[in-house]
C-alpha cells in the first residue's frame, strides 16, 4: 500500500488493521545471484539501488539479528557533505543530493530535515582550515558558509562567547546538512527493496563462505544454512574485520566505541547541528525533543557496544562550555556502537583482493550520512564490477601506495581520526 | 576503566594513553616495503583477548603491554615494556 | 481552593514534620505542605489530581507513582535561570518558596488547547509520520517539522546559562550498595560489621526503601524503630558512609560506579560556595544492588485517568506523606501483594469501594477483611475508567465469566505485580532472566563483582530481602577481603506472594502501555502487523520506553503484549538493551567544574605576568596563553601593531617568550644513536657545542615534528619540539626508547617548565646581549658561530643557556633561564635593549617572519605532508634507518604532482591574501579537476610591503613566477597571484649569520 | 651598564592570596605553597640501577625510593617518580644539579626540575574530601600512609603527591605540579577547597 495521508486516513476507518508488514520478512532461498552481508543502512541501500538502479532483483541481505540493530539504529543521525579532501568531497555531496530525493524515491519519511550543520572555529588557524575546506566544497558545487562572531551571535545568541576558556570565533555552516531520522531510513530501503523483491532476512548469521576450486566465493554460510551467491557483498560495520578474516582477509580498520547520548524530551532549544571545535562535543535536538549529542571514541579497541564514564564526562564538559544552558537539561539515555575505524578515517569501497568478495568497510563514525551514497556506489562496483567515479579513491590498496585521504591528519592511527 | 600499572598500582583510564595491538613489530631496517606496510596498517582488530601497548603518560610514565578483552574490556595482565626495565639489565 | 487546606492531608501518621510547615505554588496557586513532602505528596495532601499533559495527545495526566519511575507527574521546577524541564514531582523535596510549573499544556493545564490532538487519534497511531508528510517535500523543514517539533518536547529548558555549580568526586570502597530498604541496610550491616569500607547509596532523602511505606517488624522492632536503631550502627562505623539524595546510575569497567548526589535540590538555592550536584565516581571491589523492584501497572481503557495509581504509590501517600490520594479507593490487582493497599486505606479511615481481583482466589483473610469493612471483592479486570481532568469517578468491571459491574471510587489503585529493578544490573549487556514464579524477569549476566538481593533479585518478602541483603553483604565483603564477624542477621516474616500474571485488559477505550509516550495496546498490535516484532523494532517504531522513566513501568507490559499477539512467550521475546543512566542526571552534573573559563587547564608562560603589564593581547594556543602583540597607545589595529614589531626587530632588535616550545632532556651514552633513529637527519656526528634543525616522521613517512636540537655534552641533547606537538613528542620518544629500541641506554625528561626561553632577533641581538651576558663570554661571528650552542654566564652570576638559532631569519639568539627567573629575564632584556630601542613582540609578529622566511609550521605539518612537499627531501639520511624512512617512499608519497610548498603573493601589491584560498590554473573554470592546492598560511609583509603567503600547490616548486588565481567563494573574492620562491627575505641567509 | 636584579618569582605569585578562602567559620583546610626549593630528577642508566641506589645511599644515607614511596633524609627528600627514577628536594642548595653530579656519574641522568614545578602542602581536616574531587586515587589512611607517594594527574595534568609526616595529628600531601599549570590547578584546588574554608599560605620551609 502506498503510503500518504490518505492512505492513512483510510487505515483508520478500520481501525489500522489493515496495514501489512513494512518489509517481507523472507525466508533464505538457495541461491541468489547477489547476496549482502549485513542489513543495515548501508547493505539495505545497496540492495534497492542494485534492485532499482541496476537491474539486479536476484537479491538477499542477510542480517545477524534485527535489521538497523546495529550502527544504524545507534548513530546521532547528521547527515551533511562538509568534507575537504578529493575522494570524500564528491562522495559524499553524491550521498547529499540522495537525501535530498529519498523519501520519494523510497515512499517513505525518513524526516530528512536540511536544518544546517554548522562546524565552529575558535582561532585563527582553525578558521584557516574551515576556509580551506569551505572552498573545497564550493567549488565542487556545494553550498558553504564562513560566518564571524558577530553573525553567530545573532544566529545562536546562547553560545558561550564571552565567559569561555576558548570563545567562539566564527564558524562553517552547511546550510543543506541536518538529520535524518535513522530507524526510518533503515526501514524505508528494506520496505523499497522488498517491494522490488529483495528477500531481507534477519536473525540470520553468517558463519564462513563458500569458495570454489580457484578461491572465488560462491556464497555464504549462515545459521540459517547455506546460500549461494554470484556475488557477496559486505557491509558489516562493526564487524568487519570478523567478517573478512572468514575469507582469510586483514583488513587496515580497527573497531572502536562512539557513544552518543540524548536527554530528556525538551521545548525547541536548538535549532540546527552544530559541532564544538575546542573541545569533543556536538549536538542537534530531535523532532520528539531529545538533545542528540556524542562526542569523541572512547580511545581503545573495542567490541564491547556500551561506553565509559570519563567519554561522557568528557563530552557534557564539551557540551557545558559551548552551551552553558544545558546544564540543567538531563542526560536520559548513553549507548555506544562500534566505529571500524580505518588507518586513515576514510571508507574502504572495493573489490576484495578475494574473487567474487566485494568490500564496504572502515566508515569511522561517518557511516550514517553515507548511507544513500555508500549504497548506490556499491551497488555500482557489485553490478559493473567498476569502481564508481565518486568511489574510484576508496581503493583497499591506498594503503599501500601512500594514497590515504586523511582529512584529519592523523596517520595510521585509528583512535585519533 | 582502570589498569593495575605494575610500577604505581591500579589507576583510573584518564591517566592512561592508548596506542593499539602490541603484536605487530617494528621489522628490520631491510625487511622491505611490504613488511613496513603490513606492520604499519594491517590490524587483526581482535575480538577477544588483546595484548595492547598502553602508555601510563598521566603516571609513571611507563609504556605497558596490558592483556585486555575487547569484547568484555576484562584485562587480564598487565606488563612493563621492555626498555622500562633497562635500568635493571644485568642487575 | 483555600491556600493551606490540605484537604487530603491525613490528621495522623506520616514521616512528615507537621511543625514545620512549607509554602509552595503549583501553576501559580499557593498551596501548604510539610517538611518531608515531596511535591506529589504535597499536591496529593491538597487535593490536586491533575498535575500534566501527555507527550502526543496531551491527555490530562495525574500522579501514578511515588518515586524515580514516575511518567506523568512532570513539572518545570524552579523559574527563571534555574527553571528546570520535566523535573518529577514524585522525587522533588517540598521547600519553603517550591515553584512548579505544569508542561506541555497551552494556555493553561486545565484548558490545553493541544488536546485537540485527541481528535486525530486516530491517525496519529504509531509511526505515522513515517507514511505521510512528504509532500511537497520543501514543506517538511518549512512547515510540517516546525510543526511537530513545537508540539514535541515536554517542559521547556530555562533557554540561559544555569547559574549553579557542579562538581565531580571520587570516592573508593570495598563494597557499594544501591538502595537503603531492607535489602541494603542489611547488606550494609553484614559488610560493614566484617570491616569492609562500605559506601551506602540511597536515592531518597529518608533512608528506608519500602519500610516507609508498608512497615512491617524486624527483629521484633517496627520497621521504623529497627531502620533508625541500624542505622545507628553504621554510622558509628568509621568506613561506613551513608549518602541520601544520592542514586547509583550506571556501572563502569573496572568496578567503576557512577552515582549523582543532590546536595542540594532540597534547598531554593544552593548555599553559598555549594555545589548544587555532585557527581560520583565511586570505585568498589563489589557492589550489592538492593534497588528494590518496581510495581507495575496493567494497561486497560482509561488507565491514564489523573487518579489511576499504583497500589504500591497509595500506600507511600498514605503511610509515609499522611496524604490520601483518594477517599474512595478501589484497587484492582492481581496478586496477594496489591491486597496491602485496601488494609492501608482502612487502617487510614479511607474507605474501600471494591476489590477487583484477577486471581480465581483470594486468601480468607481477605475475604474477612472485606465483609468487615464491607467492600464487594470483584473476581475480573477493570474494563473501563469514567473519570477525565478532575480525577476517577467510577471503574467498570468485567467479571469473570462475563457479566459486568461498577465501582464508585474517586481513586483506583493498581498492582500488577512486581519488575525487579534490573537496570543496573544489565548495563554490561547482560540480558535478565524470565521467572515463571514471579511473573518477572530478574538479573543475570550482572557485570563482575555485582550481586542482586532482594527484591531487586525478586524475592519480595521482608524476610528473603533481609536474608538475601544481608548474605549478599556480607559474601561482598569477603570478596573484598574483610572476615570480621557479622554477627547475627536481621530476622522478619516472609509474605505470601502469589501472582496470576496479567498485562492486558481487552476492551474499547485507549490503554496505555507507556503513559508518557503515549504508546497504546493498539499501537503495540500495529507495530507487530507491520513487522516491527523485534522488541527493538517495537521499541524504535513506536517509542515505547523512550521516555524520561526508561519506561520503567511499561516496557514489561509492552513486549508481553507483543508476546501475546506473536503467539510467543514473554522471554522468547525478550527485552531490549537496558541503557544507562538509571535516572536521568543533569549534564551540568557531568561536566561539574569544567565549564567556562574553567573548561580546560590553562598554561602560562614565565613572563606572562610581564607581559599582561604590557598591555599584550594574549591568544589560545592549546592549553597556552601566549602574547600575540603588544598593542601601543594611537596604533588602530592589530596589524599596526605587528608591523610595528616586525619593523623594529628587523631593524633593531626585539624579543619574544618562546617557553612554550616543548623541551626534552636526552640522556645517556646512546643519546646521539637514538636521535639518528627518531630524525630524518643525522645528530650522532652533530658537535657538542652546536645546534641543527631536526625534522621527525611518523611511521608511516608522514612529517611529524621539528624542532631546533642541541648538543650540550657527549651524553647530552637538548632537544626542542613545537608547542603543539610537545606532549605527543615526548610519548612518542618515550615509545622508541621503551618499546622500539629497549637496547639503547638513553634517558628522557620533559624539562619544558625548567626553563624560560626567549627568542632575541635583530640587527643589534648582539649589542642587547653584550649588556646582559658576563662580558668575558664571547658572543662574536667567531666565538659563537651560526648554530653554535652553550651555557653562558649572565651578569650578576646566573647560567643560562644560549642557542644562536633563527626563526626570524635576523641575527638571533634563543636564551634560556631556569623559569623563575623568566619574568626577570623579561624586565631585564627591556633594560638591556634600551638603548636599541628593544621591543617585545608577539606570536604574530614570530609569524610575519617566519613566512618572510619561508620556514614551514602548523598550517604546512598539517599530518598529510612529507619532507620533500616541504622542500626538505634533502634531509633525509640515505645511510642509516630511522622512523617513517619505508613507508615514505611509497609512490603516491613520491609522486611528482604532489602540492609542496612554495610562496604566493597576489600580482596587485594591495590585494589581501587570505589562508584558505584554493589556487586554480588561470583561465580555467574552478571545479574538482583543476583544484591545484590552496595558500596554507599568511601575512602582511612589512619588509616586501604586501600581503604574501605560503601555500601547498600541485608542482608549486617547478612553477616559480607562474601566475595563478586565488579562488576563494566563501568570502566573494577570486584575484591572480604569483607563485614563488617560499623565501620572501634573505634568501641566502646572511642576516641570520652575520 | 645597566642594573639587573634577578629576583626569582614564583608561578603562584600572582594567584595566591594569603589569608582566608572560602567558607568562614572552621578552617577545612590549609594550603601552603613552599617556595625556592631544589629539585632534581635522577635516572638510572641501563644496567645501572643498582649503583644509581647504592650512590643514593652514599649521598643521602638512606636508598633511593623503589617503589612510589618518599623517603626522608636528614636535608632531603627522595620521592619515587617512575621506575628507577626518583626526585631529590631540598633547600638552600645542598643537593644541586652541580652537587650531585659527581655522584651519580655513570649510575644515572641527572636533570634539573626546581623551576619545573610548584610545590603545595594541604592539610587540615578535609584535605582528603578536596582530594577527592582532585584526584582518582584511594588516600584512605589505610592504603595512602605516610611516606607514600604516586605519580598521577590532577585535572588531566601530571603531579607527584606524597604523604609527609602528620602535623597536628593531621595527615599533610605534599603535592609538586608543573609549574606552567600551577596557577590554573590553584584555581581548581581553592574551587574544591572553598565550601570546606580555606586558609592559605606560603613558605620558604620544606
Amino acid at each position: 500500500m502506498k503510503y500518504s495521508i490518505f492512505s492513512l486516513a483510510r487505515a483508520a476507518l478500520s481501525g489500522h488493521k489493515t496495514w501489512q508488514p513494512t518489509w517481507r520478512d523472507a525466508a533464505p532461498k538457495d541461491r541468489y545471484d547477489v547476496v549482502i552481508i549485513g542489513g543495515g543502512g548501508h547493505g539495505l541501500a545497496t540492495a534497492w539501488f542494485l534492485a532499482s538502479e541496476f537491474g539486479i532483483r536476484n537479491v538477499a541481505v542477510v542480517e545477524k539479528g534485527w535489521i538497523g540493530s546495529g550502527n544504524a539504529g545507534r548513530n546521532t543521525t547528521i547527515i551533511r557533505s562538509n568534507y575537504g579532501l578529493p575522494g570524500n568531497t564528491g562522495f559524499y555531496e553524491l550521498s547529499m543530493k540522495l537525501w535530498e530525493t529519498m523519501e520519494h524515491d523510497l515512499n517513505y519519511n525518513a524526516m530528512v530535515s536540511q536544518r544546517g550543520v554548522l562546524n565552529l572555529y575558535h582561532s585563527d588557524a582553525q578558521r584557516d582550515a574551515f576556509a580551506r575546506r569551505g572552498n573545497t566544497m564550493r567549488i565542487n558545487g556545494i553550498d558553504a558558509e564562513l560566518l564571524d562572531q558577530a553573525a553567530l551571535r545573532k544566529m545562536l545568541p546562547f553560545l558561550n562567547f564571552d565567559n569561555a576558556r576558548f570563545p567562539v570565533q566564527g564558524g562553517l555552516l552547511q546550510r543543506r546538512g541536518g538529520t535524518a531520522r535513522h530507524d526510518a531510513v533503515v526501514w524505508g530501503y528494506a520496505h523499497a527493496a522488498s517491494a522490488l523483491g529483495v528477500d531481507i532476512i534477519q536473525n540470520c548469521e553468517v558463519t564462513g563462505f563458500t569458495r570454489d576450486a580457484n578461491g572465488k566465493v560462491t556464497g555464504v554460510e549462515t545459521s540459517r544454512g547455506r546460500i549461494g551467491a554470484g556475488k557477496v557483498g559486505m557491509a558489516v560495520a562493526g564487524s568487519s574485520s570478523r567478517v573478512a578474516a572468514m575469507a582469510g582477509l586483514r583488513l587496515p580498520i580497527e573497531s572502536h566505541v562512539l557513544q552518543a547520548f540524548v536527554s530528556e524530551a525538551i521545548k525547541p532549544l536548538i535549532p540546527g547541528v552544530m559541532t564544538f571545535g575546542a573541545g569533543h562535543f556536538y549536538v542537534s535536538q530531535s523532532d520528539k525533543g531529545g538533545l542528540v549529542f556524542g562526542g569523541d571514541i572512547d580511545g581503545y579497541n573495542s567490541y564491547a557496544q556500551r561506553g565509559n564514564l570519563p567519554v561522557m564526562e568528557d563530552v557534557c564538559e564539551g557540551g557545558m562550555a559551548l552551551i552553558p544552558m544545558i546544564g540543567r537539561v538531563r542526560l536520559l539515555r548513553q549507548w555506544g556502537g562500534i566505529m571500524d575505524m580505518s588507518m586513515d578515517g576514510s571508507p574502504i569501497i572495493d573489490k576484495s583482493p578475494v574473487d567474487g568478495l566485494y568490500i564496504n568497510a572502515g566508515w569511522c563514525y561517518g557511516g550514517f550520512k553515507a548511507t544513500p551514497g555508500s549504497g548506490f556506489v556499491f551497488a555500482h562496483l557489485i553490478a559493473r564490477d567498476q569502481s564508481h567515479k565518486e568511489a574510484a579513491l576508496f581503493r583497499l590498496d591506498r594503503f599501500q601506495r601512500g594514497a590515504m585521504i586523511d582529512e584529519k591528519g592523523q596517520g595510521a592511527q585509528p583512535n585519533l581520526h | 576503566m582502570r589498569i593495575i600499572c605494575p610500577y604505581c598500582g591500579e589507576r583510573e583510564l584518564g591517566e592512561f594513553t592508548y596506542l593499539g595491538d602490541a603484536k605487530p613489530q617494528r621489522p628490520a631496517a631491510d625487511a622491505g616495503e611490504d613488511a613496513v606496510y603490513d606492520y604499519v596498517y594491517l590490524r587483526d582488530n581482535i575480538a577477544g583477548v588483546m595484548s595492547e601497548h598502553w602508555y601510563h603518560g598521566g603516571g609513571c610514565r611507563a609504556w605497558l603491554k596490558v592483556t585486555r578483552n575487547t569484547l568484555t574490556h576484562e584485562i587480564s595482565a598487565v606488563e612493563p615494556a621492555a626498555g622500562v626495565g633497562a635500568a635493571k639489565v644485568g642487575a | 481552593m483555600v491556600a493551606g487546606a490540605q484537604t487530603h492531608r491525613l490528621a495522623n501518621g506520616g514521616v512528615i514534620d507537621r511543625s514545620t510547615s512549607l509554602s509552595f505554588r503549583f501553576d501559580g496557586k499557593t498551596l501548604l505542605g510539610f517538611q518531608g513532602d515531596t511535591l506529589a505528596s504535597a499536591l496529593v495532601a491538597n487535593g490536586v489530581k491533575l498535575v500534566g499533559r501527555s507527550f502526543k495527545y496531551h491527555r490530562p495526566r495525574g500522579i501514578l507513582t511515588a518515586g524515580s519511575e514516575e511518567p506523568n507527574a512532570l513539572v518545570e521546577l524552579r523559574t527563571g535561570a534555574r527553571r528546570e524541564a520535566n523535573t518529577k514531582a514524585t522525587t522533588a523535596e517540598l521547600y519553603e518558596g517550591l515553584e512548579a510549573a505544569s508542561q506541555n499544556r497551552w494556555p493553561s493545564l486545565n484548558f490545553d488547547v493541544m488536546s485537540v490532538n485527541q481528535l486525530f487519534a486516530p491517525i496519529f497511531v504509531a509511526g505515522f509520520y513515517y507514511k505521510t508528510f512528504m509532500w511537497p517535500a520543501k514543506f517538511w523543514e518549512t512547515i510540517y517539522e516546525p510543526a511537530i517539533r513545537r508540539a514535541a518536547g515536554l517542559g521547556r529548558a530555562a533557554g540561559v546559562s544555569d547559574p549553579d555549580h557542579y562538581d565531580k568526586a571520587w570516592a573508593h570502597c570495598d563494597v557499594v550498595i544501591a538502595g537503603s530498604g531492607p535489602t541494603g541496610l542489611a547488606a550494609a550491616l553484614a559488610a560493614g560489621r566484617s570491616g569492609a569500607r562500605v559506601i551506602l547509596c540511597e536515592e531518597d532523602f529518608v533512608l528506608g526503601g519500602r519500610l516507609l511505606a508498608d512497615g512491617g517488624t524486624i527483629d521484633g522492632l517496627p520497621a521504623a524503630e529497627w531502620v533508625a536503631r541500624t542505622v545507628a550502627e553504621l554510622e558509628a562505623m568509621p568506613d561506613v558512609r551513608i549518602m541520601t539524595r544520592t542514586t547509583l546510575f550506571g556501572v563502569y569497567d573496572g568496578g567503576t560506579y557512577g552515582a549523582i548526589e543532590r546536595v542540594n535540590d532540597h534547598l531554593p538555592v544552593p548555599p553559598e560556595h555549594q555545589v548544587r550536584q555532585r557527581l560520583w565516581r565511586i570505585v568498589a571491589k563489589r557492589c550489592v544492588v538492593a534497588a528494590g523492584s518496581i510495581e507495575r501497572p496493567i494497561v486497560f481503557a482509561g488507565n491514564d485517568t489523573p487518579g489511576v495509581m499504583m497500589a504500591s504509590a497509595m500506600r507511600s501517600y498514605i503511610n509515609r506523606y499522611a496524604a490520601a490520594p483518594a477517599r474512595r479507593i478501589a484497587l484492582f490487582t492481581n496478586n496477594e501483594d496489591g491486597w496491602r493497599t485496601a488494609e492501608t486505606a482502612i487502617a487510614a479511615g479511607l474507605q474501600v469501594a471494591a476489590v477487583i481481583d484477577a486471581r480465581p482466589d483470594v486468601s480468607p483473610a481477605h475475604r474477612s477483611l472485606a465483609s468487615k469493612a464491607g467492600f464487594p471483592v470483584l473476581h475480573g479486570s477493570v474494563s473501563g475508567v469514567d473519570g477525565g481532568k478532575n480525577g476517577v469517578r467510577k471503574i467498570s468491571v468485567a467479571l469473570t465469566g462475563g457479566a459486568r459491574a461498577e465501582a464508585e471510587a474517586d481513586g483506583l489503585a493498581v498492582s500488577g505485580g512486581w519488575n525487579p529493578a534490573v537496570g543496573l544490573t544489565s548495563y554490561h549487556r547482560g540480558r535478565p532472566k524470565w521467572r515463571d514464579d514471579i511473573a518477572a524477569f530478574v538479573p543475570d549476566g550482572a557485570p563482575p563483582g555485582m550481586i542482586a538481593a532482594g527484591a531487586a533479585n525478586g524475592a519480595f518478602g521482608l524476610g528473603a530481602c533481609l536474608r538475601e541483603g544481608f548474605e549478599a553483604g556480607a559474601v561482598a565483603a569477603r570478596d573484598a577481603g574483610r572476615s570480621g564477624n557479622i554477627g547475627s542477621m536481621p530476622v522478619a516474616d516472609d509474605e505470601a506472594f502469589s501472582l496470576t500474571p496479567l498485562w492486558h485488559v481487552a476492551g474499547k477505550g485507549k490503554a496505555f502501555v507507556d503513559q508518557q509516550h503515549d504508546v497504546t495496546a493498539s499501537d503495540v498490535e500495529l507495530a507487530q502487523r507491520e513487522g516491527f516484532e523485534s522488541v527493538e523494532h517495537l521499541k524504535r517504531y513506536t517509542t515505547l520506553g523512550m521516555a524520561t522513566d526508561q519506561g520503567k513501568t511499561s516496557n514489561v507490559a509492552g513486549l508481553a503484549i507483543m508476546a501475546a499477539v506473536t503467539g510467543k512467550s514473554i522471554p522468547e521475546t525478550g527485552t531490549t538493551i537496558y541503557r544507562p543512566p538509571y535516572v536521568p542526571v543533569a549534564i551540568g552534573a557531568f561536566a561539574g567544574h569544567h565549564r567556562d573559563e574553567n573548561f580546560h587547564a590553562t598554561r602560562l608562560t614565565p613572563s606572562h605576568q610581564w607581559a599582561a603589564e604590557q598591555g599584550a593581547v594574549f591568544v589560545d594556543t592549546g592549553l597556552w596563553k601566549r602574547a600575540q602583540w603588544y598593542p601601543r597607545a594611537g596604533e588602530k589595529d592589530w596589524l599596526e601593531s605587528v608591523t610595528r614589531e616586525v619593523k623594529a626587530v628587523r631593524s633593531g632588535v626585539g624579543f619574544c617568550d618562546v617557553s612554550t616550545l616543548g623541551k626534552i632532556d636526552v640522556h645517556g651514552p646512546d643519546a646521539g644513536a637514538f636521535l639518528d633513529r627518531v630524525y630524518i637527519n643525522a645528530f650522532s656526528s652533530l658537535a657538542v657545542g652546536k645546534a641543527r634543525y631536526g625534522l621527525m616522521l611518523r611511521e608511516d613517512g608522514i612529517v611529524y615534528d621539528d624542532g631546533t636540537t642541541s648538543r650540550l655534552a657527549e651524553d647530552h641533547y637538548f632537544l626542542t619540539t613545537t608547542t603543539a606537538k610537545a606532549g605527543l613528542v615526548m610519548q612518542h620518544l618515550e615509545f622508541c626508547r621503551q618499546v622500539l629500541f629497549p637496547e639503547l641506554d638513553v634517558q628522557l625528561t620533559s624539562v619544558s617548565d625548567q626553563w624560560a626561553q626567549f627568542s632575541i632577533a635583530g640587527p643589534k641581538t648582539r649589542d642587547l646581549l653584550k649588556e646582559i651576558v658576563d662580558p668575558a663570554e664571547d658572543l662574536s661571528n667567531e666565538g659563537f658561530p651560526f648554530m653554535g650552542a652553550r651555557e653562558v654566564k649572565l651578569r650578576g652570576g646566573l647560567k643560562a643557556r644560549l642557542f644562536r638559532i633563527s626563526f626570524s631569519g635576523e641575527m638571533a639568539f634563543e636564551i634560556s633561564v631556569p623559569a623563575r627567573y623568566g619574568e626577570a629575564m623579561a624586565r631585564n632584556l627591556m633594560i638591556a635593549g634600551k638603548p636599541f630601542g628593544v621591543t617585545p613582540y608577539g606570536t604574530e609578529a614570530l609569524g610575519v617572519m617566519r613566512i618572510e622566511k619561508g620556514h614551514v609550521a602548523g598550517p604546512e605539518l598539517n599530518g598529510t605532508t612529507t619532507a620533500g612537499d616541504l622542500g626538505l627531501g634533502k634531509m633525509m639520511s640515505t645511510k642509516k634507518d630511522f622512523i617513517g624512512r619505508v613507508m615514505a617512499g611509497r609512490e603516491a608519497l613520491v609522486a611528482p604532482d604532489r602540492q609542496v610548498v612554495v610562496g604566493i603573493k597576489p600580482t596587485d601589491k594591495a590585494r589581501r591574501l587570505r589562508s584558505g584560498a584554493h589556487i586554480i590554473p588561470k583561465g580555467e573554470t574552478p571545479g574538482p579537476g583543476n583544484d591545484q592546492g590552496y595558500v596554507t598560511s599568511v601575512c602582511f609583509s612589512p619588509v616586501l610591503d604586501q600581503w604574501i603567503g605560503l601555500g601547498l600547490v600541485e608542482r608549486g616548486r617547478e612553477r616559480i613566477g607562474e601566475i595563478v588565481r586565488a579562488h576563494d567563494p566563501l568570502r566573494g573574492e577570486d584575484y591572480d597571484v604569483e607563485l614563488c620562491n617560499s623565501v620572501f627575505y634573505d634568501p641566502d641567509g646572511g642576516r641570520q649569520r652575520g | 651598564m645597566a642594573d639587573f636584579s634577578w629576583d626569582v618569582r614564583s608561578p603562584l605569585d600572582r594567584a595566591l592570596v594569603a589569608g582566608r578562602y572560602g567558607a568562614q567559620g572552621d578552617v577545612g583546610v590549609s594550603l601552603t605553597e613552599i617556595r625556592n626549593f631544589d629539585l632534581v630528577q635522577v635516572m638510572a642508566r641501563r644496567g645501572q640501577a643498582g649503583e644509581m641506589i647504592a650512590a643514593a645511599k652514599a649521598r643521602f644515607g638512606v636508598g633511593a625510593p623503589e617503589t612510589p614511596k618518599a623517603v626522608s633524609a636528614s636535608d632531603a627528600t627522595l620521592i619515587w617518580s617512575g621506575p628507577d627514577q626518583f626526585f631529590v628536594l631540598s633547600k638552600g642548595g645542598k643537593h644541586t644539579m652541580e652537587s650531585l653530579t659527581p655522584g651519580f656519574a655513570g649510575s644515572a641522568s641527572l636533570s634539573d626540575q626546581s623551576h619545573a614545578r610548584a610545590l603545595i602542602s594541604i592539610s587540615g581536616e578535609k584535605a582528603r574530601a578536596i582530594f577527592a574531587k582532585l584526584s582518582s586515587i584511594d588516600l584512605h589512611p589505610d592504603v595512602f600512609g605516610v611516606g607514600t607517594a604516586a605519580a598521577t594527574s590532577m585535572d588531566h595534568t601530571s603531579v607527584t603527591l606524597w604523604r609527609g609526616g602528620d602535623r597536628d595529628g593531621q595527615a599533610v600531601f605534599n603535592l609538586l605540579v608543573f609549574a606552567t599549570f600551577a596557577e590554573s590547578l590553584w584555581h581548581t584546588i581553592l574551587d574544591s577547597a572553598a565550601e570546606y574554608g580555606a586558609t592559605i599560605g606560603h613558605s620558604e620551609d620544606l
